[in-house]
């Protein structure tokens, strides 16, 4: 059936990818559909732009998650990691004044040092993810707090910074169209990563780890130092959701990110990865943080009272995986 | 001879509100040659965890405690042990339904946000369509300024409605995207009261981002919001006085300790602010960053 | 392979030299002052029974296991080899007995992991898959490079394993059973490479249990007991009797095949118009009480799938099962367990064992019930009691019935399935690859066992791969190809008749033909 | 070495369980010296009943989730479950007046309800116990906001209600022990348990389960039923903790408990059971739990600042793990 599709695909993306990715599309495009018919104001172009703004951090995020799980791990920390990326570019910027790349650069590279030492102790202390990503956690948490005095760092010294998320370079070109910047990260965020992982060495182990460490110890491959690798990758990417949510908010708030993390994972099992690793796709994480976008937008919309909003949304999230699962048993 | 210890149990410890309470109680207890712990639960509706840090800090014997609780009942028997201990405790923020505490340095929540109501009003004039973007629903903080704004609504406003009441946890990002989605689903709003700090600044946030020209009335103060209101994306805001509950705090339990007789309640009021009094010396003082 | 070659090689040095290595685990003496010597072009066999330390053995040579004492030379020089990349750097290695591959991976992924073309950093998927399709088409082997590992079956798993190890080029091969998922065909091809490799002057390192393999293909065989050296001679001039009874330490006697008539037993199981897509096509066949049906077939003929839908493991689409002449329903495997059918499948590690657990809850796992109380609550001392009776029947080599699973060796672990059906006491009995890498000694005993049970009145049916084992056992043959039954003949029938039915194909096999995913 | 222990413990508390338990309180006791040298007030009867009293919820949680992980799954469901069973006692107890033991017993079964539908739809469905017990967790939260009118439902009408977890029975026998009722119901909770998992068929077949899933339903055993009754009794433990948290606030709080299931998992994890399934003691759990109490309170004690509390929490929780994982390497 898709002989025709590059080999190189195969493995990244699966081989009944073109069909399942269109399947899981139908649960996306069946809500969208739901809240059109149900509410006028849901299909505005303003609205659009509103569910893609708020895809933003939590795609980014699940994008980061999707690498650890399909090494068969759990990431716990990427909430409280965020938010110690933004405060640490805000510490840059602000405390220290240094120039905006430095501060963004700064915030990448902290999340990288902190999925290095994540993944260290995940590789080489065999400490499960669960756990190691669990006491990262709170340390992430207290660090962020302590660093930044317990308060929120502003940026308003950095003229620009908040243009990181909030500004619209497609809109100057387009005005029709004023996609914010921070969803247009979000897409290259997700086409880097599908790259990385469709056709880089460090992709092609992140499945193999998953899919079995033993047979690629046995290989005869450095394990420990690709999957630091795999985590120090996830962790920038969790940075870069750092100087979005910290332009967005134009400010570092420290007590935030908590509860971020499970939100994430949701999105990435929505989207079709498994738990167990071995396999998952970048795409399948994009449209799970849709679902669970729309699904918020929609509720709010309707002006569903918030109570109910949340068993919704945890009623949904439980059959979105489950006619996933049912979709595989068919193929 | 050590310092006298006196512990702090807040109803909360990482957001604004509360560190500048316990930026009060700090300075109080620099002037008076004290020392104080403060601490305090991740969410208010952590009322077991606040139950474990008031049993801890009586396992510390400190010379005073005090405490504002997120449940009044609960704490009851933790008090009373307290109390049997002959430790005096002075309420903070919120009261507990009892004598044990010698005094309570408080805010009446309800009143303050029948004040942002009556600001709202007025700047809507007198009618028109109205969102709240609340912090919590179920802790008393929470309640009371969302019924307090809403019930004043109801009494004095018959043409103003409440077309909605969400919560965004006190989250900035949450309460972003909830004003968004009101917004969105309700173009003709006229105005959006956030219920504290983090959902103030998610309210203006969400403004802004839409372009709307919406009426703002945000509560507590912070830079953020402060900038928000000499900007004018914030008509204004109802602030409390925490540094100064934090403070009285402090100056009740030491006067307690030195046997001094003290008022049931010290009101440390609240205030509404604007561009306009935002630089009034009695205003300025309240405010914190 | 006559005397010459050990002639001329007893001049060169030995490519690969232990001496007294020693290793242990928790509780398990694996090896002790354990010998092995590997000549370059030399095919050197190594044998023993289950559990005498084989693998482990191999497992030190390959850097998996630190060894705790002794001495490796490569080349006659002392080499420490502590990772399996060591290994490779020092040209050898290993096809593992427990297949060890990446599921989610293509077989060309799989053969080259670590070793990945790469164009600019990026990988050449194009280069990955030509390698890999230029390695199978040497192997004779009609694989698709792109294919999902977890597709394959268990004899292309193999042959993907194999094709990995070829892909190193090493000037040591360890093979650790390799053909125990193979048929004669693939077998046969494996020899080919085997004798190629051997001429290019490769040292091969071949275990197997496969007696008639041994002579076949070996040089020198070097029997191992108890993780002892007990001596190395060579296969050619060496009687197969001495070999085995280095092994175990006694002669055995193989008796002869008598087939007992079953004619006037009442039928035990019957299958009528059994039907699953492809794989299964119309079976219908019954075996009687006392009977032992073999069931013999080309790789992927659709045995396991026939066991596994009878079973009630795998949903069937149409079909009638009888069981005792009366007509049940199974949709799961309690289904058919309750009718007194129990199920040995063909991979233990993945379906037979709880490996976490130890070997007298594993014998218990299908029998709990017998041993629960109204209350809910275990009878643990009978439970004792009725694993230590089948340890002592199946001599199963643990230190105790409170031993972990996992770490008894492979045979060992097979043993303890089977005792999971015995206690069971289920009276239709579907053995799907009984003996796969268990040793002489074993398999005869298991032989032995499987005569009882049908004299006492169970039916069996036995899949197995190996013609010898089925010939020695059954009673009668059912021949299995594509998905079909393509005949049943009588216990005596001959190899060649055998292999006519199993090669019976509709049409010739497309080249894709294992690529299931559509 | 434990040849002399009855041969029935050895499956379900393991072999090396005598050494290894010892070795696992080795941590706790570590804990206990250094806060006692480090403070007075540490060693107080008060101060220990008052950790005791701390760790009787979360401990009761930890043992429930400790059932759900040997059979390789896992719940995030307990923290917000504990509280929608708190609410059921409040609804039978103050809005419908009913005695009081009807109220307990509405409690547990409301937990064993809402195990069962996670088994369920863990079993049937085949959805990860991740996923099947986040959108749980969210729909119970949902719930309790719903049932409870979204504000604390207070026992005052109940009197002695407050009794079940503050009142001290051993006290009233023994004065100078005044343990609380919650803490000795805890260690019932825990005996019930263990024996359960290392006597009972329902026991043996969480292990199983967790050990290969696969092959117990081949060896003809009902899995999905086993499954479903082990979240089911992991539900009616939790609901347990539901009854203690209701009695010690004597209210039931509907928003309070998220958050609560990561602690109770670490405490698992903690204690030496393992994330993949297949091992665990409800000992190890009890440790686990005293451990992360002994830790919070201590540092309180000793008014470490809050921020760098939850640093330290975070390290420790690795820590104690790393070392359990050295103990076992070790064996
Ligand atoms: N990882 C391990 N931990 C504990 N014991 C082990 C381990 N691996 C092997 N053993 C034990 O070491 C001994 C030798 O095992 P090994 O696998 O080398 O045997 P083998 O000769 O390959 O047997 P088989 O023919 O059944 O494969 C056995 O008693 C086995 O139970
Ligand atoms: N997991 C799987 N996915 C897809 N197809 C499979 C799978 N397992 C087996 N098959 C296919 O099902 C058919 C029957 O395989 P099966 O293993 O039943 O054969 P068999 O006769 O038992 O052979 P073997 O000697 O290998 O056990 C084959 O065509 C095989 O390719
Ligand atoms: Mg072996
Ligand atoms: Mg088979």
């Amino acid at each position: 059936m898709t002989d025709t599709a590059a080999p190189a695909q195969k493995s990244g993306i699966r081989m009944t990818g073109a069909f399942h990715r269109l399947l899981a599309f139908s649960g996306l495009i069946a809500l969208v559909v739901v809240f059109s018919v149900a509410s006028p104001n849901f299909m505005q172009t303003q609205n659009i732009l509103a569910i893609l703004q708020a895809t933003a951090v939590n795609g980014v995020l699940a994008i980061a998650v999707t690498l650890v799980i399909i090494t068969g791990g759990i990431d716990l920390s990427v909430g409280t990691l965020m938010t110690f990326c933004a405060v640490i570019a805000g510490v840059f910027l602000t405390y220290w004044g240094l120039p905006m790349p430095i501060g963004i650069l700064g915030a990448i590279l902290a999340g990288a040092a902190s999925g290095l030492i994540s993944g260290t102790v995940v590789a080489k202390l065999k400490v499960p993810p669960f756990i190691a990503t669990l006491g990262m956690m709170l340390i992430l948490k207290g660090l962020s707090l302590v660093i930044s005095g317990t308060r929120p760092i502003y940026f308003n010294d950095t003229p620009g910074f908040n243009q990181i998320a909030l500004g619209s370079v497609v809109g100057q070109i387009i005005p029709a169209v004023p996609v914010p910047n921070g969803v247009m990260i979000l897409f290259l965020v997700a086409l880097l990563t599908a790259f990385i992982l469709g056709k880089t060495a460090l992709g092609r182990y992140t499945f193999a780890l998953g899919s079995n460490e033993e047979a690629v110890r046995l290989s005869g491959v450095n394990v420990d130092r690709w999957k630091i690798g795999v985590y120090a990758l996830s962790g920038a990417i969790v940075g870069v959701g750092g100087v979005l949510i910290a332009s967005r908010l134009n400010s570092a708030q420290p007590a935030l990110g908590q509860g971020y993390e499970l939100e994430a994972i949701a999105a990435v099992v929505i989207g079709g990865t498994s738990l167990s690793g071995g396999r998952g796709t970048v795409l399948g994480t994009l449209i799970g943080a849709l679902i669970i976008s729309v699904l918020a937008n929609g509720l709010r919309i309707l002006s569903v009272a918030q109570e109910w909003q949340t068993v919704v949304t945890g009623t949904i999230i439980i059959l979105a995986v489950y006619a996933d699962i049912l979709r595989r048993r068919k193929l | 001879q050590d310092q006298v210890d006196i512990a702090l149990i807040s109803k909360g410890f990482q957001h604004q509100f509360w560190q500048a309470v316990k930026a009060g109680a700090d300075q109080a207890a620099a002037d008076l040659g004290v020392s104080v712990t403060f601490e305090g639960p991740e969410s208010e509706s952590q009322v077991d965890r606040q139950m474990d840090m008031l049993a801890a800090a009586l396992s510390r014997e400190p010379d005073a405690i005090g405490f504002a609780a997120l449940d009044s009942q609960a704490a009851l028997p933790l008090l009373q042990q307290a109390n049997d201990a002959g430790i005096p405790i002075i309420a903070f923020d919120s009261g507990v339904d009892s004598d044990i505490p010698l005094a309570t340095a408080t805010t009446d929540n309800v009143a303050a946000a029948a004040l942002a109501a009556d600001v709202m009003a007025e700047k809507i004039g007198g009618e028109g369509k109205v969102a709240v973007v609340g912090h919590d629903q179920t802790s008393r903080t929470g309640i009371d300024r969302v019924e307090g704004f809403v019930n004043r609504m109801k009494e004095a406003y018959p043409n103003i409605e409440v077309v909605s009441i969400q919560y965004g946890g006190g989250d900035q990002l949450q309460s972003t995207e909830i004003t968004k989605s009101i917004l969105l689903a309700n173009p003709d709003l006229d105005g959006i009261f956030g219920s504290n700090e983090g959902s103030a600044i998610g309210v203006a946030n969400g403004k802004q981002e839409l372009g709307s020209d919406v009426v703002v009335i945000g509560f507590d103060s912070g830079a953020a919001q402060k900038g928000m209101i000499e900007s004018g994306v914030m008509a204004g805001a109802i602030t409390q006085n925490p540094v100064g509950i934090g403070y009285q705090t402090v100056q009740a339990a030491v006067a307690a300790l030195n046997g001094e007789d003290l008022p049931k309640v010290i009101d440390t009021g609240f205030y509404y602010y604007d561009a306009t009094n935002m630089d009034d010396p009695e205003i300025a003082a309240v405010l914190y960053d | 392979m006559g005397g010459s070659t050990i002639d001329a090689a007893a001049r060169t040095v030995p490519l690969v030299e232990m001496r007294n290595i020693d290793k242990s685990f928790p509780g398990v003496r694996a090896l002790s002052q354990a010998q092995f010597e590997l000549l370059p072009g030399e095919v050197h066999a190594l044998m023993g029974e289950n559990g005498a330390g084989k693998s482990t053995l191999m497992k030190v040579l390959s850097g998996v296991y630190d060894r705790d004492a002794g001495e490796v030379l490569l080349d006659g020089k002392p080499a420490e080899i502590t990772s399996p990349r060591q290994a490779q750097d020092a040209g050898i290695s290993i096809i593992h007995q427990e297949l060890a591959l990446m599921r989610d991976l293509t077989a060309a992924q799989n053969i080259f992991i670590g070793r990945e073309p790469r164009r600019f950093g990026i990988l050449d998927e194009r280069q990955l898959n030509r390698d890999t399709d230029a390695i199978f088409k040497s192997m004779n082997l009609s694989l698709s490079p792109t294919v999902l590992v977890e597709t394959l079956t268990i004899a292309k798993q193999q042959m993907v394993e194999i094709a990995k190890a070829l892909s190193y080029r090493s000037r040591v091969l360890i093979m650790d059973e390799p053909t125990a998922a193979l048929n004669d065909a693939e077998i046969a091809e494996l020899f080919a490479i085997i004798n190629r490799l051997k001429a290019e002057g490769v040292g091969i390192v071949y275990i197997s249990h496969k007696m008639d393999e041994i002579k076949r293909i070996s040089d020198r065989v070097t029997v191992m007991r108890d993780g002892e050296y007990v001596g190395t001679v060579p296969a050619a001039e060496t009687p197969m009797e001495t070999i085995i009874s280095m092994m175990v330490g006694r002669t055995l006697n193989t008796e002869a095949h008598a087939i007992p008539d079953t004619s006037g037993q009442p039928v035990a199981l019957e299958v009528k118009g059994l039907n699953r897509g492809r794989e299964i096509r119309d079976v219908s066949f019954s075996v009687r009480q006392g009977e032992i049906l073999g069931f013999a077939g080309l790789m992927g003929a659709g045995r396991t799938e026939v066991a596994r839908a009878i079973f009630g493991a795998d949903r069937k689409e149409s079909g009638e099962i009888w069981v005792h002449g009366e007509r049940v329903g199974i949709t799961a495997p309690r289904d058919a367990v309750a009718k007194g059918i129990g199920y040995l499948s063909e991979d233990r590690k993945l379906f037979g064992l709880a490996t976490g657990m130890d070997v007298r809850n594993n014998i218990a796992l299908a029998s709990l019930e017998r041993f629960t109380n109204p209350a809910g609550v275990l009878d643990e001392a009978g439970m004792e009691k009725s694993a230590r009776d089948y340890i002592r029947q199946l001599a199963i080599k643990t230190p105790g019935d409170t031993q972990e699973a996992r770490l008894l060796s492979g045979g060992n672990q097979q043993k303890v399935v089977i005792a999971k059906w015995l206690l069971r006491d289920c009276d239709i009995l579907i053995f799907d690859e009984p003996t796969r890498g268990i040793d002489v000694g074993a398999k005869s005993e298991i032989y032995k066992l499987l005569n009882n049970l049908a004299a006492q009145g169970k039916a069996i049916i036995v899949i197995s791969s190996e013609l010898p084992e089925i010939l020695r056992l059954s009673h009668r043959i059912a021949v299995m190809c594509e998905g079909r039954m393509t005949g049943i003949l009588p216990g005596d029938a001959s190899q060649e008749e055998i292999m006519r039915l199993a090669t019976m194909r509709e049409a010739a096999m497309r080249p894709d033909a294992e690529r299931k995913i559509a």
